[in-house]
């Protein structure tokens, strides 16, 4: 049992965590816009998340905390 | 009449010096004048000139001393940060006596400071940022208009006088977009480039470009020749823009942006019934004392403003010779002057 | 007098310099008086950006404004900032997928529009700032549809030409708004 | 459950200004994961450069020092001077550091100044809008190569890793990519690395990190970090250049 | 009584720094003033400081502002083309309010100009010749007495106000030898330096040094608190000597070596029954303006005289705002002014 | 009889300045000998510094140019970017070029500016009164080193051709001696190369020459050849770095 | 009153600063102010050097002499340049073996010495200047032969000491010819 | 038969060219200080050189033209 929990106003919407997870439970949410402007990345299967946090290794801006 | 553009400042200053003959181009990127940069690196190959990025601004304008040694017409172009690092450049060029034309596009400052608009440079571009007894002659452009012509002005300076030329504006007029007309054919004046080191041929002496004289004697007479200069172009070359000055109890004096601003002033007060009018030097160096001259009997005071701490302030003093009291008003940092600040000054002048 | 002092404001990133700028070139071609101001944040993306624009008969004294006629905003702290720069009976437009935040003043003309969400409906998140211009225009007549579709041929380069009919479309759906 | 990941302590949880994608936040975090592991961030003096990065004083916990543009290691040399017990290092962009301060990175080295070094190059000026660096490619278009840069007319690129390393003074010199996961993992490893040397006394340590500016290449982030990967590090090989045999 | 030693002047320069509590020099090596490095790389290893010779004057400045972020005492030296090189970083440590000292042997200009002394360099120092709104407190000192007190000063004044001060000689103090006296022990000034960069050992909030403030409403704070300070200090460090002012007819204003030769004018001149007397400013900035107010009743003209075309001039025309007339006589390019001469143009004045 | 040696044309015909023995006045001879040989004086533009040189504009008889400490590599860029059918070369010293001078040699190197830059290598300041450079040897005893040049305070002496020639830009670069004659010959072989290479548009060319300053070593003219050779050529070995089998 | 204003003028390399330096040294050592000054040409060896001394019971105003009341020169050129600086009855000394110029002046009290060969003779040229300080020392009595001992040791590094004698020696012989 | 001319008044006397001399014909003269205050270079035994032009590529300043 892994978790990532996103600061979703931190969040600039690069897709770079989308891209590196390896079970591709990442997607931009296009229904919301954050206060920067952008629309940023969810989660949408938490239960998948094997905790390898590359997500979070390769988010420029500290969004991701990975906990396991 | 030839073409009438919707252009950035920037992207003019550059058009002009390349309708101007300029055809090579030394700089370094720093905002706000990169468009310069970009403007040269697009249009240079194309017109058969020479656009190079340098590795520095001290690089740069040791380029532009190098092609000025040669007798091209050349240019470079930075802000504030940038002028600082090209000083002991220019410097060189004008012990050399070298026309080139530099470009400072002003920001806020000391030190990195910030991007937007300023004219603290005043004092470094009038009065020598650099070492020994030397001038510059400082073009002050209010408007894009006035961007491009004073530009194909600073290169036929240059050459006619043999010195560095700088058209010294700010992030407003490198950033703003209005339309210019240009024109067909720029009167271009074509000066001797006799002394020029381009290779002799074997058909007279060598040439040497230096600024250089071990012996003070002959230094000295080198700083006398070169004050000599610097005296007829302060006679001949002042150039200044007189706006409603006539009945003006209250005289300012402003340049670049600063003085379209206090045109919106004159404006503003005339409508309140305050007869202000404005004096705008558009040579810094030479200071335009003449416009001084001209008005200095009319009006009750004079009123600085400048986006600095009161610099230009000093020639306005000692201009008016203590004849009339001068005021200041100004903003610094990348602040603009606004129309009521100004006018709260005025007021307060006026009821003293 | 046609007097038009017109004040963009948002992120980088968001077309706010480009809006400005082809507001006043279709100013130039209405046979206007213009003058274009950007103010140009350190950032490349993302940091506050705004233009100020002036379209006018008259020679303009200067680009600087201290008040506009209008105010065009794309977040929130843009439209803290400028509000208080409009001239009575001025018009604002919000767009509101991005600004939560309400004007204060009631002595203004406020108009909303989602332009974001719009564009990116439209399949062009880009286009938002046209949706804008086109409230502008209806709102203003500052400058006229055509004369802003000339603009566009004027300032985008040929190989963008294309996307023009998607503009202009988008410029309609912002008057009709 | 246990933190696996979460934000350095040397880097203040403030958001950071660089532009989707880019990553000088990744390197930022590299270098604050170093100080938090080798507990070094009370002692560490950090210089800023002029850049994207110009205000990453904001960012990095330690005390931090903003220098002009390409003097970084002339103001981390100051600094080191006068606080040899210290940690200094600076961390600079390319046009920073391979253009207009080569003399001061050049001279640094040499001395084998007893600083780090964070280089980062990204093939291009980010701040002031995507001017031609020592570091472009051939070909790579950019506002002042409108057309392409051109080795005849331009130069070819520097490797700076590579000239550096003919110096005597250098104990360290390594480059790195943040392209993909791997490379992270190994540029982090370089980054603390890079420290520990400073810390053992030995001298000059540099990193230069292949990064990317998705704004002024025109590419999205991901297309991007292809081209780090695809294009970049042919002509700039990761490995070791200076350094490859010391223990610390 | 401390120690009485025959000296060169920048020995003592030297000297005085490392009994100022200065432990860390940066330089680059320039005529004519190498003999501080070569002082400082012979002596700071003794007193365990840092002599590093820096690769250009760009980064000996940069150095300097690295030593100076940490709270250290430091100072760099240099001559007119190399302060001309430090201009940016002069800014940059203005805008960062770093305490340092520099110090400027001048030399004739402009360019590569020449060897021997000059003053040409007073706008530079005295008005910015960097970009932005600064100013250095910058001590002009005439003997090598002065040169040792008033670089102990400079330190002092320089940790005190949190700014650059400067040391602005020329050729002959700084290559003549005189007799100075040392005092047993300094009287240094202990500055708060918890702004310090110097690792905060988890201990305090991390500290910034820096000079740039993006946002122009706090880039205009930051220089109205300097514009602030710069004020205070005017009020309150003006220093001068006044020398047989109280009865002369005609006062000379002059600094540094030529303050000298102005006092053999003196005597000279009160030989032949002209009563003439000496301005003597210290401090070049801020402008001894004071000393102005006190004397202005008397005399019937003011003389300036300088190694320069007029520069000072300036500031003289602005202290005395035309209520004398102000006169003018120099020498350029290396040349210094001779008695004969100024007493010709005394007697010029007179019979005008 | 024949004249077998005598002055070269390009070489005015005054007193130099420079000290007794100073083999500055030889590299000047085998520079002017190359323009004269290659008939390209009437074309040639040259470029001095700031060192004991600093006037060689006096001495040379091609168009001159004095160039600010360190820049003539960015002066001769500026000339042969705006006369690219002449000739330019840059006169420089070791304080010059490998001191203030590192960003401007580096880039025009890195550039391939097709200019010729003539190198003296003397191991101090020469003008200044003999300061430490760049290149001086560690444990020599200048007036800024007074103890010895130390490698862990000073760093240790940078080698310019190994250095430079890890660029892709530079054509040719040669070091060469100037103690004796077998040498001098070799040294005028590889400055007309350097010119020669230049004539042909191959790009930047860089000949240093190990030179002497009797003055400010304190030797004796015969020693300071001496010291040339025993001291100086050990830690910079002659050799072709660039340009081996470039053939002009 | 005690004042006496030097001039020493020849090339550089021939000690014509260190001579003044000795001199001001000394002047220091018998209690009286002193100043010294060099110019300092570009050149290390062979360019033209000059220094201005000054011993005086009075405080110094200017360091910078515009006349002097002794001159020494050591080459043709400094005899040009300096001879009109002397005033009236004031000392010329010149190194015969390398001035063949005379003075033009007679009213003067010039006086030749032979010191550069003296001193090539005597084993050691660059004595050539104490020659002349001895004749300087004989004709104005500036400064004592003892204090000009002291100076000597005052002034060079110990490891010169063992050749003061010979130096004193030197000047004896300039004192005496 | 070769012959070597020095221009005495150019020679700094560093004595460069008598030491390469192969024929060690050049010495001192130190009967004469030249104008610049130097004991300038002569060659004593003109008929020995052998006009191999080592003194002149060594003089550095140009003092010396070689005859053959
Ligand atoms: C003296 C000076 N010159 C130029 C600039 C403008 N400038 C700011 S950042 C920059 C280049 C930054 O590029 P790089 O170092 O590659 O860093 P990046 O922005 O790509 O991270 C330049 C030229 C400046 N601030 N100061
Ligand atoms: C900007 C600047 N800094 C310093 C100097 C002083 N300076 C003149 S020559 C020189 C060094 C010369 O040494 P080098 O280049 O080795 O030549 P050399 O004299 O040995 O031939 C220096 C530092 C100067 N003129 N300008
Ligand atoms: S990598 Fe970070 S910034 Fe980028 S989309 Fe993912 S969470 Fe957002
Ligand atoms: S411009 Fe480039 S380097 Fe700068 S923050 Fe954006 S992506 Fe990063
Ligand atoms: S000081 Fe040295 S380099 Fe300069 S001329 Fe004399 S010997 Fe040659
Ligand atoms: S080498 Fe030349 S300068 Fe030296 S002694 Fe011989 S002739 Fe004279």
């Amino acid at each position: 049992m892994a978790k990532v929990t996103f600061r979703e106003d931190r969040c600039k919407g690069c897709g770079l965590c989308i891209q590196v997870c390896p079970k591709k439970i990442i997607r931009e949410n296009r229904d919301r816009i954050n206060a920067k402007g952008y629309f940023p990345a969810e989660v949408v299967e938490m239960d998948k998340c094997i905790g390898c946090a590359f997500c979070a290794t390769i988010c420029p801006d500290c969004v991701i905390k990975v906990e396991k | 009449m030839g073409e009438r553009l919707l252009m950035k400042g920037n992207e003019v200053i550059a058009e002009a010096a390349i309708r101007a003959g300029c055809r090579h181009y030394f700089g370094y990127p720093i905002t706000p004048q990169t468009e310069i940069a970009h403007y040269m690196a697009k249009k240079m190959p194309k017109v058969g000139g020479v656009f190079l990025q340098a590795e520095s601004e001290v690089s740069a304008i040791n380029m532009v001393y190098g092609a000025a040694s040669t007798g091209k017409r050349v240019m470079t172009s930075s802000s504030s940060p940038g002028i600082s690092l090209k000083q002991e450049g220019i410097s060189y060029a004008s012990g050399a006596q070298l026309p080139a034309v530099i470009v400072n596009i002003m920001r806020g400052g000391p030190g990195l400071g910030g991007i937007q608009p300023s004219q603290s440079d005043y004092f470094q571009a009038t009065k020598g940022g650099g070492h020994g007894d030397y001038h510059l002659i400082v073009l002050a452009p209010s408007s894009v208009q006035e961007l491009y012509e004073l530009t194909v002005d600073a290169f036929n300076l240059a050459d006619q006088y043999r010195m560095v030329a700088m058209i010294l504006g700010d992030g407003v007029l490198g950033q703003m977009m209005e339309v210019v007309n240009f024109r067909d054919e720029e009167p271009i004046v074509k000066a001797d480039k006799s002394w020029a080191a381009s290779g002799h041929g074997m058909k007279r002496e060598h040439n040497t470009v230096t600024s250089i004289h071990l012996d003070p004697a002959v230094l000295e007479q080198w700083n006398i020749a070169l004050q000599d200069k610097y005296k007829t172009i302060s006679e001949k070359e002042q150039r200044f823009e007189l706006y409603k000055c006539d009945d003006a109890e209250i005289i300012i004096v402003a340049y670049g942006s600063v003085a379209r601003i206090a045109k919106n002033v004159v404006q503003v007060a005339r409508e309140e019934g305050i007869k202000v009018g404005l004096l705008r030097p558009i040579t810094l160096w030479p200071f335009p004392t003449k416009a001084f001259e001209q008005v200095i009997d009319k009006p009750n005071a004079f009123l600085t403003v400048e986006m600095s701490s009161g610099q230009m302030l000093e020639d306005v003093m000692l201009a008016v010779k203590g004849r009339k009291p001068v005021h200041f008003t100004g903003r610094m940092g990348g602040m603009i002057p606004k129309v009521d600040d100004i006018m709260a000054k005025i007021r307060e002048i006026r009821a003293d | 007098m046609f007097l038009h002092e017109v004040i963009i404001a948002g992120f980088g990133g968001q077309g706010i310099l480009s809006a400005g700028r082809l507001i006043a070139y279709a100013g130039m071609l209405d046979g206007r008086e213009v003058s274009f101001l950007p103010s140009y944040g350190p950032e490349m993306r993302g940091g506050t950006a705004n233009c100020m624009v002036v379209v006018s008969d008259e020679p303009i004294a200067s680009p600087v404004l201290n008040s506009c006629t209008a105010l065009i905003v794309m977040n929130n702290p843009s439209l803290e900032k400028f509000e208080s720069y409009l001239k009575k009976d001025g018009v604002l437009i919000t767009d509101s997928s991005l600004v939560q935040k309400k004007p204060v003043r009631d002595d203004i003309r406020s108009f909303e529009l989602p332009a974001t969400l719009m564009a990116t409906d439209a399949g062009n998140k880009a286009f938002s700032n046209i949706y804008l211009i086109g409230k502008l225009i209806k709102e203003t007549g500052i400058i006229t549809p055509e004369s802003f579709e000339k603009a566009l041929y004027g300032v985008l380069s040929k190989s963008k030409h294309y996307l023009i009919p998607q503009e202009m479309e988008a410029l309609k759906a912002g008057m009709d708004y | 459950m246990a933190v696996v990941f979460d934000r350095p302590h040397a880097l203040v949880d403030i958001p950071m200004h660089y532009c989707p994608g880019c990553t000088h936040g990744i390197a930022h975090r590299l270098v604050a994961e170093a100080l938090d592991e080798l507990d070094i961030e009370g002692r560490t003096v950090g210089v800023s450069s002029v850049g994207c990065s110009y205000n990453n004083y904001f960012y990095f916990n330690c005390d931090m020092i903003q220098a002009a543009h390409g003097r970084a290691p002339a103001v981390a040399t100051g600094v080191k001077r006068s606080l040899p017990d210290n940690i200094v290092f600076t961390y600079q962009g390319d046009g920073d550091l391979a253009a207009i301060g080569t003399a001061e990175i050049v001279h640094a080295a040499a001395r084998g100044e007893n600083i780090t070094v964070i280089f980062i190059n990204n093939t291009i000026y980010g701040m002031t809008s995507g001017q031609m660096a020592p570091t472009t490619l051939l070909n790579q278009v950019t506002t002042t190569t409108p057309y392409g840069r051109d080795a005849k007319e331009h130069g070819n690129p520097i490797r700076v890793c590579e000239m550096l390393s003919t110096l005597k003074g250098p104990a360290y010199i390594e480059r790195a990519s943040l392209h993909d996961i791997k490379n992270i993992k190994k540029a982090k490893e370089a980054v603390k690395k890079a420290f520990k040397v400073q810390m053992a006394g030995k001298g000059f340590s540099l990193v230069e990190l292949l990064s990317t500016c998705p704004t002024n290449w025109g590419l999205d982030p991901l297309e991007s970090l292809d081209r780090v990967k695809n294009e970049m590090m042919e002509y700039y090989p990761l490995g070791v250049f200076a350094g490859k045999d010391l223990e610390v």
